[in-house]
């Protein structure tokens, strides 16, 4: 696929792309490298979801049941009774039009459907026809319009262009969050069987084993006493990490991709010696073994059954508290729905570092602490012995998690982290960072190949961003804290901004700490030789 | 603009006096209330001060107060917010131009009557930003609009003959004796003597004429070879403020 | 843009809220004198301008000095003012709306101001020094919100203002020009009335303005930590030198057209200045001082050890704007109705109602240059972080 | 085509309006029986919205978070862009709603060469809007002399102040000015812009017209076609206190600018005019940063089916064995 | 989470605000007519007629006053035609309040109903033999 996608310079010359007739005229291509296949009818059945069937989007006939409409409509009823959000949303755009080029996909496509506005317009010109009276009685001029399987599949394809990263509903006056409204579209697209792989056997595989890879428990542990020996490999130092170990202080959670993805795995050597260091009694879960949560991206319920275990496991260990390492919508889950869902967890003690003393007020109720909120306690305590030097072959910027920055608000600490791990850290221009952030245009499921070239097109943005420092203070080194940006960023910078690697904050960390016992260290956690170690490397 | 007006007033005047003639008894109000029954008309109008008749009053300041009567010009105690149109001044500072040392008693110790002079060029017209002054033709009263007046005192600082007062402050608190037929200002718009427009039109003498009992100042129609301030100018030696500046002031003093 | 002026640390807040405060106290004295009139100042029948017009009259000499920055930029390509040429242009609009101010508050009916437009007068040059000045700040305004904007996006600026910006060079010294028009056409005020008054007001803006920019540089070298470099504050200053050395010789042009020919309605308004008239000397005082500043200024500037030393500079740069100030506020203003046309001599002073509404003017004109000078520093440094 | 419509619809008001009072003399129904249908409809609607908002609960605790967090107590937090407390949201929502803080944030988007994408800050939209929504506030309270007696002195000085530039008699208010050109803007902005012109509909257009006729018929009623004011104040109070009268010396226009208000009126709840109530209501912006500290509930928590840890035991229990992993079922 | 209540008690306060007009006018038992406006306050004789309809006079008589303002200041017009061909002086203090000489229940009471404050009572006055 990849010798299929154009070249950059191409790629960047985006044009605004009405429909002569109006958007109201549903029409979709589905133009290979911008949209997602169909579940895999196992997965789908193993989640019990309905219609699970083999489907195929390029094909006309999707094998719909026969009452889809009825299904999709009486679907639509229920929500706007069950969720405020969605009633206001559906009645108080004015369509002021302040979100329409805040999009990643809108910036990198043109397509003017994936103006957040229009987005929405999608759902809502439905929701007037069915459920307004201007709609039923004015129709098209009332900006309604009936429910059709073309309309369908212009929510199937557009819906699946949403990362639900809210950057949109920053700047609306009402605070219209499409992320909100995807998330509902896409309950609606899941009640007839129209859910992407992607999301489905994830989602499928980490109700079953724990986690979204479907490593089980063996794996689990090999993959942790892997890096436990590359550490030592690395440091001198044998961490001694437990896994389902009862009447530990902590558990850790984390998003899977950290101990089995690239350059998850780097943090994830971070996190162990970081927490070896400080001396933190905790312990990891092999059922447990994944923060992140795809049923986010598929439905409220289906976050809920994914979420349950992390509380289980933290009632079942005996913990006080929760540690969750570095990652995106895991944190959206754990920081907006957790408590809700599958609390109160009553059974546990409001977090407080055991090193600093300090206690996560913030946590009280849900009682688990972000890892960039721990060390920067440990950093400001000066509970750390660091050497910023050994991250100075990293020229690094920091690329804000639409999730943690705009559903969370967790923007300081960790460039508080990484002003005291590097030497060279510069910001990206003022509007792409912070609650402006933007995506890394894979976020919400969509980080598959199946669409690499829409990815591309949403990782623009970003990409465009990270060029100008690059340019400006020859960055190299793009730092975040969510999984799939570190999954997904590596292509877009790639092609928008190659020669910037990505890496985890807590790699950075890693890198820096000198711990107690260790040898002359001769490479950072990836194996590359440390500055100034070049040559006494050989 | 002028024709249109003086035609227009020459009518309406004309039209007033034929309801007169032939309608006596039915539009009694109008007929009352209509000032231009017979306005003074003048090509253009002009004022002689006989500055010897004058003298012999040394201390008559009647045509000033009649003057600050009828036009409701305040009287401030504090000289910072006087407000005058007629007034006297020595004769060094109305003639400055005119005085020498060897100058004859008389005259050096004479107190002339100073007002606005309703200039052929009145600098005040030129400055003014809104057109609130205005020489208004053809009889070249140098007119002000209280309503429109803003209040910059730019034409204070181009008049040079000190003809012009600001009001500082509210004068409606400082006229002596309230003379209802006749507005008073507002504060923070400029005034000045109006050569008594509003008695022109209702065919009286300016009332600082009228007051003068010794017949000191005359009045009347410039163009008029018959007039009778023509014929004064034609006998007697006259004067003008600030000749030099070629303002071509309407305000002749006979010496 | 503006969205930076709202950031920012303690210091920059309390020096808003003390400007603030002036403003507000000024306001207070401000609503005072629409309640009761301008009688509450020391104006009279006999000065009826004063300080108001006096720190018009100034202020339009430093708003018409931007163009000493946006001239040897834009036409020269002289790069050295690359970092400052905003500066000025911000300066220039503080300027133009602290003149407006002035002559707002100076209104005896401020409620009809927009008659000047609705009943325009070519032949009042106030008329074509409202167009002048308002022109002047829409082009100021457009210039340095197209620029900073472009600068934002680390963009070059759009070729069509460039034609705007050499439009407003002519204009900086339109306004001037017409502002001392507006003073020297008048038969009744001979101490206005000299061909040299234009030139004159010309000279000493661009020697105060210049000299205020150098402060105002080196106050943020202090406390924004923003350098403008050595080269623009030295060729500022060099400005500066030209400009006061040629407004000096204007001044003595004066003097000696007006005691040479001694015709007495125009040397009298000097004897004023000089020794006081009739016993009344209120303003003797102050123009010895501003000579004899004006003197030393020469002194300090002619000098290149002493023009160049960054120790010095910034002393003399304030005296040559109390030096002009004196000059051409007070000095110029006041005295062309001392004595009156009458040859009455009444002095003038103003009051304290007058200072304070004065006061919170100039505070309100630092108020926006401080918010201005934040927005562009802020954009700078997000530029060049 | 969209924009025609609107047009046509508000050209076709007035002409009802028209021709209603002039050929057909329907003074009784344009001065009783419309304004109480519409102030009814009004009523009777915005209840009916807000309280069918209101119905619906709020499962998820989603406030859209546009600062820093409040964690570590050496961390300066965003008090109004991630507010923690009642009263931070409270100024959150009072910068949002008086001061329109969302759209003051404003960028636009502009390709560049060289592969990149720059924003520069655009506050026309916010400038616009809040001069609309202001002025239009002002304007509303202003009319509120004709409804009340005695007339509060702060609206006399309201007035007065609006009217502080003494131009033509009645002055010109600023904020007549302010509004017609700022809805003026905010309607071309609709149509020159490429982008908000295709997400435009009727229904966009329509208020934008209306609301300018409004506008304009009044300004055109206070400065051209001049109507008794004393019977102005005598129908909006006779209205006001259900005991309505029909004054003599209502002009044409008077007729045409209050059946388009009262149009407005009516057409209120039903349109997207309603956001001025949504905006109290919208969860991401009226709920505190507070997620992980106060427990949210939500009231239809759904019952769904889990996969439990024994479940997960029993099913890979050789593994876990196998990796030394310890077990809960001994 | 449970906030209808609040929803309701801001549902509230917006109805209490937004109907200010209807209880204000409650409470002061407002009377919908407004003052009496005496029309004629001085019976003079010959004069059974305005310059203009009632009914215009009420709504445009500032327009008329403003342009006979400028009419008599700046271009010396000072005689009003009616439309029936009658002729008046164009004067406020003159003409209008020979007949409605008493300004406060001629003038004042309406202006104060309708909140209007003409400014022209700042200058001019009552001509003294209607005092």
């Amino acid at each position: 696929m990849a010798e299929k996608l154009p070249k950059p310079s191409e790629m960047a010359q985006v044009e605004f792309k009405p429909q002569p007739q109006g958007w109201m005229d549903p029409k979709v291509q589905f133009h290979k490298g911008t949209f997602n296949y169909g579940f895999n009818p196992r997965s789908a059945e193993y989640l019990d979801l309905p219609n699970p069937r083999k489907w195929n989007p390029t094909a006309e006939d999707w094998h719909l049941p026969p009452n889809w409409k009825e299904i999709i409509l009486d679907g639509l009823r229920d929500r706007l009774q069950r969720f405020r959000s969605l009633q206001v949303f559906m009645d108080i755009c004015v369509r002021c039009g302040a979100c329409a080029d805040k999009c990643h996909y809108f910036i990198g496509s043109g397509d003017p459907k994936n103006m957040p506005v229009l987005r929405a317009e999608l759902l809502r010109s439905v929701y007037r026809k069915d459920f307004t009276t201007a709609g039923k009685l004015m129709g098209k001029m009332a900006g309604a319009r009936e429910l059709t399987v073309d309309v369908l599949k212009e929510w199937f394809y557009y819906f699946h262009q949403c990362t639900e990263c809210r950057r949109c509903s920053v700047f609306c006056p009402y605070g219209i969050d499409t992320a909100e409204i995807t998330i509902i579209a896409r309950e609606l697209l899941n009640l007839v069987g129209l859910g992407i792989d992607w999301i489905v056997t994830p989602a499928a595989n980490c109700f079953r084993t724990g986690n979204h890879l479907g490593i089980q428990p063996h794996g689990f542990k090999d993959s942790v006493e892997f890096a436990v020996d590359d550490l030592e490999e690395i440091t001198g130092v044998r961490v001694e990490p437990s896994i389902n170990r009862k009447g530990a202080e902590a558990l850790f959670v984390m998003p899977s991709a950290d101990y089995f993805g690239d350059p998850h795995y780097f943090g994830f050597l971070g996190y162990l010696a970081l927490l070896h260091e400080v001396g933190l009694d905790y312990t990891f879960s092999a059922f447990a073994s994944e923060g992140g949560n795809f049923g986010l991206f598929h439905s409220n319920e289906m976050m809920k059954r994914l979420n349950a275990k992390i509380y289980e496991e933290a009632k079942r260990l005996k913990v006080k508290w929760i540690l969750g390492g570095e990652c995106g919508h895991m944190w959206r889950v754990l920081h907006q729905y957790m408590d809700t869902m599958n609390g109160p967890a009553d059974f546990l003690e409001v977090p407080r570092s055991p090193i600093t003393g300090t206690v996560f007020d913030n946590a009280r109720s849900t009682k688990m602490v972000h890892i960039c909120e721990f060390t920067a306690d440990l950093l400001y305590h000066n509970k750390l012995k660091i050497d910023p030097s050994r991250n100075d072959d990293f020229r690094v910027t920091f690329h804000d998690s639409c999730n943690t920055a705009r559903a969370m608000g967790i923007l300081e600490e960790p460039r508080y982290i990484i002003n005291k791990v590097c030497n060279y850290f510069y910001e990206m221009p003022e509007n792409t960072i912070r609650e402006q952030t933007f995506c890394c245009g894979s976020g919400s499921g969509l980080g598959t190949d199946e669409n690499l070239e829409m990815r591309l097109r949403g990782g623009l943005p970003r990409g465009s961003a990270v060029k100008f420092v690059r340019e400006k203070h020859n960055v190299n080194t793009l730092a975040c804290i969510c999984a799939i940006d570190k999954a997904t960023l590596p292509a877009v910078m790639d092609y928008w901004a190659p020669g910037v690697q990505v890496c985890g904050v807590h790699e950075l960390v890693g890198n820096a700490l000198i711990m107690r016992g260790e040898k002359a260290r001769a490479t950072n956690l990836r194996g590359e030789p440390l500055p100034g170690k070049e040559q006494t490397d050989e | 603009m002028s024709d249109f007006t003086r035609r227009d007033f020459v009518k309406a005047a004309s039209v007033s006096l034929t309801i007169l003639a032939l309608k006596p008894a039915a539009n009694l109000l109008a007929l009352e209330s209509l000032p231009e029954l017979s306005p003074l008309m003048a090509k253009r109008w002009a004022l002689a001060i006989d500055l010897r008749k004058c003298l012999e009053e040394k201390n008559c300041v009647k045509c000033i107060e009649m003057c600050h009567f009828v036009h409701n010009v305040p009287h401030f105690a504090k000289p910072k917010d006087e407000v005058k149109w007629i007034w006297k001044e020595s004769f060094e500072a109305a003639f400055a131009e005119q005085d020498h040392p060897f100058l004859s008693a008389d005259v050096k110790v004479s107190h002339p009557l100073v007002m606005c002079n309703h200039c052929a060029n009145p600098p005040c017209v030129k400055v003014c930003p809104t057109q609130a002054t205005w020489k208004r033709e053809p009889d070249g009263v140098v007119m002000m609009d209280w309503h429109r007046c803003i209040g910059c005192r730019y034409c204070i600082a181009a008049c040079p003959y000190g003809s012009r007062s600001f009001n500082w402050r509210d004068p409606k608190p400082f006229i002596k004796k309230l003379q209802p037929d006749f507005p008073s200002r507002m504060r923070g718009v400029v005034e000045k003597c109006n050569f008594c427009e509003e008695r022109l039109a209702k065919g009286q003498l300016p009332a600082c004429v009228e007051a003068c009992e010794a017949k000191a100042m005359v009045f009347g129609d410039i163009e008029d070879a018959d007039s009778d301030i023509r014929c004064l100018l034609q006998t007697r030696f006259s004067l003008r403020r600030k000749p030099s500046l070629g303002t071509q002031p309407y305000i002749y003093y006979l010496v | 843009m503006i969205e930076k002026a709202l950031q920012g640390d303690r210091r920059y807040w309390t020096w808003l809220l003390i400007l603030g405060a002036v403003i507000a106290a000024g306001t207070g004295f401000y609503l005072k004198q629409f309640h009761t009139g301008l009688t509450i100042t020391g104006l009279s029948r006999d000065v009826s301008w004063g300080f108001y017009i006096a720190q018009f009259t100034f202020l339009v000499g430093v708003a018409a000095s931007a163009v000493m920055l946006v001239l040897p930029y834009y036409l020269h390509n002289y790069k050295a003012f690359g970092k400052i040429t905003i500066l000025g242009e911000f300066v220039a609009i503080a300027a133009v709306i602290m003149c407006v101010t002035f002559i707002f508050v100076d209104l005896g009916q401020p409620f009809r101001m927009l008659n000047i437009f609705l009943h325009p007068s070519p032949s009042s040059l106030m008329f074509w020094d409202t167009i002048a000045l308002g022109g002047y700040m829409c082009l100021n305004v457009l210039i340095s919100y197209i620029t900073l904007k472009a600068e934002s996006k680390t963009l070059p600026p759009p070729k069509w203002i460039k034609p705007i910006i050499l439009i407003s060079i002519p204009w900086a010294i339109s306004i001037h020009t017409v502002t001392a028009f507006l003073y020297s056409g008048l038969v009744a005020r001979p101490f206005w009335m000299t061909a040299v008054l234009a030139p004159r007001f010309l000279a000493s803006a661009f020697a105060s303005g210049p000299s205020l920019l150098i402060l105002l540089c080196l106050i943020l070298k202090r406390f924004a930590s923003f350098d403008v470099g050595r080269e623009a504050l030295r060729k500022l200053a060099e400005i500066v030198t030209y400009a006061m050395t040629v407004n000096v010789f204007f001044i003595l042009m004066e003097f000696f057209t007006t005691f040479y020919s001694g015709i007495p309605e125009h040397a009298e308004h000097f004897d004023y200045l000089i020794h006081g008239l009739e016993g009344k000397h209120g303003l003797t005082l102050w123009m010895w001082i501003s000579w004899i500043i004006a003197a030393a200024t020469l002194v300090l500037l002619i000098n290149p050890g002493t023009r160049r030393s960054e120790k010095i500079l910034p002393w003399t740069a304030l005296l040559v704007v109390v030096s002009i100030w004196i000059d051409k506020g007070m000095g110029m203003v006041v005295t062309g109705f001392v004595p009156t046309p009458l040859g009455h001599i009444t002095e003038y002073f103003p009051t304290l109602p007058e200072l304070m509404i004065s006061l919170a003017i100039y505070g309100m004109g630092m108020f926006i240059v401080t918010i201005f000078y934040k927005v562009a520093l802020s954009v700078r440094s997000a530029v060049a972080r | 085509m969209r924009i025609l419509f609107s047009l046509a619809a508000v050209l076709a008001l007035l002409l009802v309006a028209y021709v209603g009072v002039a050929a057909a003399g329907g003074s009784y129904f344009f001065l009783v029986v419309f304004p109480y249908l519409a102030l009814a409809a009004f009523f009777i609607g915005i209840i009916y919205r807000i309280l069918k908002w209101a119905g619906a609960p709020v499962p998820f605790h989603i406030p859209t978070t546009c600062g820093q967090q409040k964690s570590l107590g050496w961390i300066k937090p965003a008090k109004l862009e991630a507010p923690s407390t009642t009263w931070q949201v409270i100024g959150r929502m009072a910068l949002e709603i008086l001061l329109f803080r969302s759209l003051f944030r404003n960028t636009k988007a502009e390709r560049v060469p060289g592969e990149k994408v720059v924003y520069g800050s655009c506050k026309w939209l916010w400038a616009a809007g809040l001069a609309f929504h202001w002025s239009f506030l002002i304007v509303f309270i202003r009319h509120l002399r004709l409804f009340l007696e005695p007339i509060p002195q702060a609206m006399i000085w309201l007035e007065n102040l609006d009217g502080f530039f003494q131009v033509s008699v009645p002055g010109v208010l600023i904020t007549d000015i302010i509004l017609l050109s700022a809805i003026t803007f905010l309607f071309l902005r609709r149509i020159f812009s490429r982008q908000i012109r295709y997400i435009s509909l009727a229904a966009d257009y329509f208020p934008l017209f209306l609301i300018f006729g409004i506008a304009a018929t009044g300004v055109l009623m206070r400065h051209f076609f001049k109507v008794d004011l004393k019977a102005v104040k005598q129908f909006a109070i006779g209205l006001v206190s259900f005991s309505p009268l029909q004054p003599e010396g209502l002009g044409i226009i008077f007729y045409l600018h209050i059946f388009l208000v009262f149009v407005l009126i009516a057409y209120f709840p039903f349109s997207k005019l309603m956001h001025i109530g949504g905006i109290f209501l919208s969860p991401t912006r009226n709920l505190a940063n507070n997620s992980r500290a106060v427990r949210h509930i939500n009231l239809w928590n759904p019952k769904v089916k889990m996969h439990s840890y024994q479940e997960w035991e029993d099913e890979f229990h050789d593994l876990i064995i196998g990796a030394g992993l310890p077990l809960d079922k001994e | 989470m449970n906030d209808r209540g609040k929803i309701v008690a801001g549902l509230i306060i917006f109805l209490v605000l937004i109907t200010t007009p209807i209880w204000m006018n409650l409470v002061a038992e407002g009377d919908a007519e407004g003052p009496e406006i005496e029309i004629l306050t001085k019976d003079v004789p010959g004069q059974d007629k305005c310059v203009k309809s009632k009914t215009e006079m009420a709504a445009q008589h500032m327009d008329l006053l403003n342009t006979w303002r400028d009419e008599v200041v700046r271009s010396k017009a000072r005689v009003y035609q009616t439309a029936d061909g009658r002729y008046y002086a164009k004067s406020l203090t003159h003409t209008c309040l020979k007949c409605h000489s008493n300004k406060d229940k001629f003038c004042d009471r309406c202006h104060i109903y309708v909140g209007v404050n003409p400014y022209c009572w700042d200058c001019h006055n009552e001509p003294k033999e209607f005092k």
